[in-house]
């Protein structure tokens, strides 16, 4: 982390996915097939209820941000399209947060006191 | 046969009204009905338990319906109970249906009285007897009284361990809660008082006892419980078996382990060839369990098989995995936050909604919630999602508590004798989070005003943004800083942001008005300065800090360390330029496991110059001695000393715009105090002094005793006796010092004390 | 303030006078180590010929001639004793509460053979001419070979959750053992094979509580020489069997964890209260009664010279006449109390005291 | 031990009285508006004649007493058992609206008409069971004469509740969790497509989609933002601006 920046943490957002999972989906798979491989989507499509939007995104803390989307479209219970979008053969490297972070600003309990006398 | 009814009369109510008779009875007027039913109706009539008796009757087609009402209990007495509380009983009364307004049913009578006694008997209080009377008191109404006699305890005489050979009887004894002897203090804190779940509990801990230490087939065949005659002591008699002690064969890893095995091993607390030991597996199977908990399997479960291996001498270990489903947090809602704004909660989340589910980050985000210091209690809580199982919902339930406090105090500081204060400090005013305090302060030597106001979340990141306001006046006339004063007010913009976990930088700007009054014995340097530079000066200051705090307690620590760098400029333009540094740090190293002896060492040095040919302005030089500085000398004495003008008037120092203290301390525990974090005594040896680099001018004919530069040799030592007590009224500091070189102009202090700040 | 100390049922009856015709004399004292130790172990010495054998909670065991009280010998066997001794043709028998059976020699207290039962052994070890069977606390009577200790079979009944304290002791004759145990049965066993013959169940659990449901048979079944058995049990009944089918002959409801005493047809038991009662032993009608001594928890009766010999928990030792039932002798042993059975010999009577002082006395 | 069987003597007060007379009492006490009288003559009628003829009217009775006492959660528990008992009683509307009312009372907030505090950032706590309390009677007792109050009351609420989501869902923008932002709009959209905050919700959905880099199904809400609210004020026109996403302005 740069030196002089401000302590940051990593914003993922969305299902982990990866070409593994992606690769045993079949047209013609029913719904609970899909969700038995991929789980359930965290992001319905906003008015479609045939549409499945699996989407991660991780903004790391100090790094670029990282995107993929799988868009999977089924006609009644029947898996119908897959689309996908970003690179899903990476894997995902989700750093565990080891610590509890900073102090928040003034919290500290009775550390130092201003001192009542002239510097 | 049957017949139609053409009217139902009912009699026998006293004070049952006749509608609950009707709605209860399912046959109406003009049913036609025959006994099969009439029985049926009865029985359903009955069913309500208001009745002890039911007949029916017939007067012509008029069904006459005669009851006897079942009497209500109006009053119920309970005595001589002491072991089990009032209420306790009352409740369970009630649920068998025995409280006051409920119908009296003898039977349940009876079936209490055996639930009674089996409870008590539980207890291990065989001796204990219960009588219920059920009195009249006018017709239909009854009292109950239940009178208990709970006996006394079985006392245990003997617990006796069959068939243990590798441990001897008095180890394991000291496993047993449960004690053959009566307590020490006359039997006070006895815990020979039998009871089964007691008995069942100890087993239990004496089966963690052997599988803890390599007894993977031990076993507790059979126990005997057995009671004297008299029914007053209990003799208990375990037979085990022991079996063999094993150590561990090969470790190995069943399911889907989604991390690496490499660091799955490291997280271990088991390895080959060490003695089995159950509560070791059982740390590991949590380690691993918390670990993948963190990379999202929230439901994963981790249980350590031990397996006997044929060979008979070593166990092997499978620690069976079932990560089962990556789990995705899609709510997260407070509750209890009826004052503090829900962003304020949210912003300390690690956790995020519609993101990888992590215990880790949701149990560390519980733990900022608390660091906060705004609530009294914080749990948390995470359910499934009803229908959709990989997805949890989060709740965090906060008890809010007063963040901040009123004051109005009356402290007393040596230096600056009795301080009347009222203040007001709110660390979540409004519950935005946002920290205000105001402040005025007025003693014989200074008046002071404040007003702070920071917001710890200006940038959703945490940089935080403070202003403050404040205005001092001080007349240093009778106090022991030299005789002027100095009447400033200002105010200051300030940022602070963390870049890791223990790091800070804090930025800030200024600007300030100083004038400077002096008196008839004002030390003539400070008259030489006032006439050269005049007395009112105004300054844009910059302030910049690095500060490390890696203590383990902000108060009282006993472990860690803390460094801090702080650069103050009053930038040019500024009617006197010069930059001020300063570095602090203390390193404290505990001695014992419960870190109630420690070392502590603690340093100080600061160096102050002008920019330019100007006098650095002697109102910002650095003071030493005191609490704080080198105890055993009085308050800022410390430094090279002023001249006195020509009138008289005593000698007095200026402070230094060098400084450089330190002390070593030794704490130690005083005896018979538990709570060791708001108390704390040490031992110290202290050292410290000012210096000048260059004297001051004086008036030229005047002889000056200042020596500038800096010298060692002018170091002043003390040792003595600290203690610092964290009162409810705040930080109470005391020391007694014996200085260790002190020169005939010094000004030794042998008792300091100061209340309402830490040092 | 809840009154921790338990109230006694029946709480012990003051002394009373009474005029004195049995006059006993002491003829010599003892000690025996520190006695039965806190748990009160029931270790009642045993008398085989001339010498009476007597040990202590920590495994000192010690010879005396019965006659003038000679210490022949003393050894420290460091094991803890729990069970009455079992003096006969040459040996010694004890059990320890860690279920350790030994035999020692009766010459000098050496140890023959060591052997290992289940669990704490309270009562005393019982031998027939080939085998030695050990009842243990855990309901368990096992039999052992008499030369070597070799285990030949073991029985074990089941047992309820609470039980008295103190086990049923076996009678054992060459072909069966009776055994009585905590769930209210009488077993005869085949001692060749340790299978139960017949099974009688004495006393019958009732009540709600478990103290109610105390069913013990926690004495010694007494076998009569003309083949009657009779049992006495806790909370239920003092019943006669014929030893061969265990076909009952009579019983009456009586409640006793003592061992009553069968002199010609007189049968004298005493029941939990402490009461004396004198039984005809073909159909149990009752003689005499005598309650005198109700609540001084008296031991299992003794007989010596027409008189029952009791001690009591503060260490009198009571002489009644077995004819009349009047009480005819009393002579204070110890403070310490006695709560093993005397032992007696014609006109001489061993009392063991809790605190392990052995003195002997004969009635005049 | 002391004994701890004394004798209740005040309860023998109401010994003698009859139960006609007991219920008279009680009612003069609620004309007086002396609520705590009314309240123990309600109680002790309640546990002395539990079955008699007033026995469901002072249970009624009860509720209002504890409403108009102030003690919130005495009157909430009344109404639930009462409405427990009597699930067809004619007046069990009734019930249902005083359990609503003392809901409310309890989510309201001195501070909150000062306008000091706005209570859609809190904790809304028992202004949730309010909204249900008053949902359900306008739902089983439509034409109770409680209905129209209730629905007023439902719509302030629905307001509040929506409002509060918001209020997360725009923290989540700024944050950069834009998925949870989308989320949160949806839960609006689905449990509370009536309240006028519905249309911020869309907004936030579309802005969420933004930041998700999902311009497809960001154009999808846009256009129902657009029918719906046309002069919301991050529209000009058909376009949309992002107010914390950094990304292009968007255009049906």
């Amino acid at each position: 982390c740069s030196y002089f920046g401000v302590y940051k943490r990593d914003i993922p957002q969305g299902n982990l996915v990866t070409a593994g999972m992606v690769e045993q989906l079949r047209p013609g798979m029913t719904r609970d097939d899909v969700v038995y491989v991929m789980g359930r989507p965290l992001l319905e499509a906003p008015f479609d209820a045939n549409q499945w939007d699996y989407v991660f995104r991780l903004e790391e803390a100090y790094g670029d941000v990282e995107q993929r989307r799988v868009t999977l479209t089924f006609a009644g219970n029947r898996l119908v399209d897959i689309q996908r979008e970003g690179d899903l053969e990476q894997g995902i490297e989700m750093r565990p947060s080891d610590s509890i972070g900073p102090q928040v600003e003034g919290t500290e309990p009775f550390s130092v006191n201003p001192e009542l006398q002239p510097e | 046969q049957s017949f139609e009814v053409s009217d139902i009369r009912v009699e026998g109510l006293q004070r049952v009204s006749a509608a609950s008779v009707f709605n209860a009875f399912p046959v109406s007027a003009r049913d036609r009905v025959d006994d099969r039913e009439l029985a049926e109706a009865t029985r359903s009539l009955f069913a309500t338990g208001m009745f002890e008796d039911i007949s029916l009757a017939r007067d012509g087609d008029v069904l006459i319906i005669q009851v006897v009402e079942r009497p209500t209990i109006s009053r119920l007495n309970i005595s001589g109970n002491s072991q089990i509380g009032d209420e306790a009983l009352r409740q369970g009364l009630r649920q068998a249906g025995l409280a006051e307004g409920e119908v009296l049913q003898l039977s349940t009578l009876e079936e209490i009285q055996r639930e009674l006694e089996g409870v008590y008997q539980g207890q291990g209080r065989y001796s204990a007897s219960i009588e219920t009377s059920v009195s009249e008191i006018d017709e239909g109404r009854v009292q109950v009284d239940v009178t208990i006699n709970e006996g006394a305890v079985a006392r245990i005489r003997q617990i006796n361990l069959v068939g243990n050979r590798d441990f001897d009887d008095d180890t394991l004894r000291d496993v047993f809660e449960l004690n053959d002897r009566p307590g020490r203090l006359f039997g006070w804190f006895s815990q020979d008082e039998y009871s089964r779940e007691a008995l069942a509990g100890d087993l239990e801990r004496l089966r963690s006892f052997y599988l803890d230490r390599g007894y993977v087939n031990f076993n507790v065949d059979s126990t005997q419980v057995s009671i004297s005659p008299d029914k007053s002591q209990i003799f208990i008699t375990v037979n085990l078996n022991e079996g063999r002690q094993y150590r561990i064969g090969d470790v190995r890893f069943v399911g889907d382990l989604q991390i690496s095995e490499r660091e799955a091993r490291d997280l271990l607390a088991v390895e080959p060839g060490q003695v089995f030991s159950r509560s070791d597996v059982t740390t590991s199977s949590e380690a691993l369990r918390a670990r993948l908990g963190a990379e999202g399997f929230a439901f994963a479960s981790v249980d350590g098989i031990p397996e006997v291996s044929v060979d008979g001498d070593a166990v092997d270990l499978a620690f069976r995995i079932d990560a089962g489903r990556r789990a995705y947090v899609r709510r997260i809602e407070f509750v209890g936050n009826t004052t503090t704004q829900d962003e304020v909660l949210r912003r300390e989340m690690i956790q995020l909604e519609g993101a990888p589910a992590s215990t880790e980050s949701i149990t560390q985000s519980r733990q900022r919630l608390e660091r906060l210091g705004f609530f009294r209690e914080v749990d948390v809580e995470t359910r499934p999602v009803a229908g959709e199982p990989d997805k949890l919902d989060v709740t965090y339930t906060v008890e809010e508590q007063p963040s901040g406090s009123v004051s109005a105090s009356v402290g007393f500081s040596q230096s600056a004798g009795v301080i009347y204060g009222v203040g007001l400090s709110q660390s979540n005013f409004l519950g935005t989070g946002n920290r205000v305090n105001v402040g005025a302060q007025r003693s014989d030597t200074f008046t002071s005003v404040n007003f702070g106001f920071t917001d710890p979340y200006w940038t959703l990141d945490g940089i935080s943004r403070g202003y403050n306001f404040y205005y001092r006046e001080t007349d240093y006339e009778d106090s022991d800083i030299s005789t002027y004063s100095t009447d400033a007010y200002g105010a200051g913009i300030n940022f602070g942001y963390p870049i890791n976990e223990i790091t800070r930088l804090n930025f800030g700007a200024a600007v300030e008005d100083l004038t400077i009054k002096t008196y008839r014995d004002t030390a003539q340097e400070i008259q030489q300065y006032v006439l050269d530079q005049g007395e009112d000066s105004q300054a844009l200051k910059l302030t910049a800090s690095w500060t490390r705090n890696n203590l383990n307690r902000g108060i009282m620590p006993t472990a860690g360390n803390y460094q801090r760098l702080s650069l103050e400029t009053a930038v040019p333009g500024s009617d006197a330029e010069y930059y001020k540094v300063r570095a602090q740090a203390r390193q404290l190293f505990p001695l014992n496991d419960n870190q109630d002896w420690a070392l502590k060492f603690s340093g100080e040095v600061g160096y102050a110059d002008v920019v330019g040919s100007d006098p650095y302005p002697f109102y910002e030089n650095f003071y030493a001695g005191g609490l704080g500085s080198v105890r055993g000398f009085t308050a800022n004495t410390l430094g090279q000393l002023t001249t006195p003008p020509e009138t008289g008037g005593r000698d007095r120092t200026m402070g230094g715009n060098v400084l450089m203290q330190g002390s070593a301390e030794l704490l130690f525990p005083l005896p018979f105090i538990e709570d060791r974090r708001s108390l704390q005594t040490s031992l110290f040896l202290d050292a410290g002094n000012t210096f000048l680099t260059s004297c001051y001018d004086v008036p030229d004919s005047t002889p000056s005793s200042c020596s500038s530069g800096v010298d060692l040799g002018d170091l002043r030592y003390s040792v003595g006796v600290g203690l610092s007590w964290l009162t409810p009224v705040g930080p109470l500091t005391f020391s007694v010092a014996e200085p260790l070189n002190d020169e005939s102009g010094d000004d030794t202090q042998f008792f300091q004390f100061s209340l309402g700040q830490s040092f | 303030c809840a009154g921790n100390k338990v109230e006694p049922q029946y709480p012990p009856k003051a002394l009373s006078n009474f005029e004195e015709r049995a006059e006993l004399a002491s003829v010599w004292s003892q000690r025996v180590g520190h006695g039965l130790g806190r748990a009160n172990y029931p270790i009642a010495p045993s008398r085989d010929g001339d010498t009476l054998f007597a040990a202590d909670e920590r495994g000192r065991l010690a010879a005396f001639n019965a006659d003038d009280g000679d210490r022949q010998w003393q050894v420290d066997l460091d094991v803890p004793v729990s069970s009455a001794l079992t003096a006969v043709a040459g040996d010694i028998y004890l059990g320890t509460r860690n279920g350790e059976v030994l035999a020692l020699n009766q010459r000098d207290g050496s140890v023959r053979w060591r052997a290992r039962v289940p669990s704490e052994i309270l009562a005393a070890p019982q031998p027939n001419q080939q085998l030695l069977v050990v009842q243990s606390v855990d309901g368990s009577v096992t039999a052992l070979d008499r030369a070597s200790g070799e285990e030949r079979w073991s029985y074990s009944a089941n047992r309820p959750s609470l039980t008295l304290r103190g086990t049923g002791t076996p009678t054992v004759i060459d072909p069966v053992t009776f055994a009585g145990f905590a769930n209210g049965r009488l077993v005869t066993l085949d001692n060749r094979s340790g299978q139960p013959l017949w099974e009688r169940r004495i006393a019958i659990a009732q009540g709600r509580s478990d103290i109610e449901r105390l069913v013990d048979l926690a004495a010694q079944p007494v076998l009569a020489p003309d083949g009657r058995l009779f049992i006495t049990s806790f909370n239920g009944r003092l019943a006669s069997l014929e030893a061969t089918r265990g076909e009952p002959l009579w019983a009456i409801d009586y409640s006793s964890y003592h061992t009553p005493v069968l002199v010609g047809d007189f049968l004298f038991a005493v029941n939990e209260a402490g009461h004396i009662h004198a039984l005809d032993a073909n159909n149990g009608s009752e003689i005499w009664r005598n309650t005198a001594l109700e609540g001084r928890s008296i031991t299992s009766p003794a007989f010596a010279d027409g008189n029952l010999v009791f001690g009591d928990f503060e260490g009198y030792l009571h002489l009644i006449n077995a004819r009349s039932g009047e009480i005819v002798g009393r002579h204070r042993v110890d403070h310490s109390g006695i709560s093993v059975r005397p032992i007696t010999e014609g006109r001489r009577i061993h009392v063991l005291a809790d605190d392990g002082s052995l003195e002997t006395l004969d009635i005049q | 031990c002391a004994s701890n069987g004394a004798t209740q003597e005040e309860d023998d007060e109401f010994a003698g009285v009859a139960e006609r007379e007991l219920y008279e009492e009680a009612r003069g006490s609620l004309e007086r508006r002396n609520f705590t009288a009314a309240i123990t003559r309600l109680e002790a009628l309640d546990t002395r004649y539990p079955f008699g003829n007033h026995a469901e009217q002072a249970q009624l009775e009860l509720i209002y007493a504890y409403h108009e006492s102030g003690d919130w959660e005495a009157s909430r528990a009344a109404a639930s058992r009462f409405i427990r008992l009597h699930p067809s009683h004619p007046q069990a509307d009734y019930a249902l609206y005083l359990r609503g009312l003392s809901s409310w009372q309890a989510g309201r907030f001195s501070l909150e008409r000062l306008k000091l505090i706005d209570i859609s950032k809190r904790d809304l706590g028992a202004s949730r069971d309010a909204y249900t309390d008053f949902s359900e009677l306008v739902r089983l007792y439509p034409s109770s004469q409680y209905a129209p109050d209730a629905q007023q009351r439902i719509v302030y609420l629905r307001n509040l509740i929506s409002r509060h989501e918001l209020h997360v869902a725009d923290y989540y923008l700024r944050r950069g969790a834009y998925l949870a932002a989308v989320e949160r709009g949806r839960w609006v959209i689905e449990n509370y497509p009536e309240a006028e905050a519905s249309r911020d919700a869309l907004a936030v959905m579309v802005e969420g989609y933004l930041g998700l880099e999902m311009r497809d199904r960001a154009r999808e809400v846009l256009e129902v933002l657009i029918d719906n609210a046309p002069r919301h004020d991050q529209l000009r026109g058909r376009t949309f601006e992002p107010r914390h996403v950094s990304a292009q302005s968007l255009s049906a």
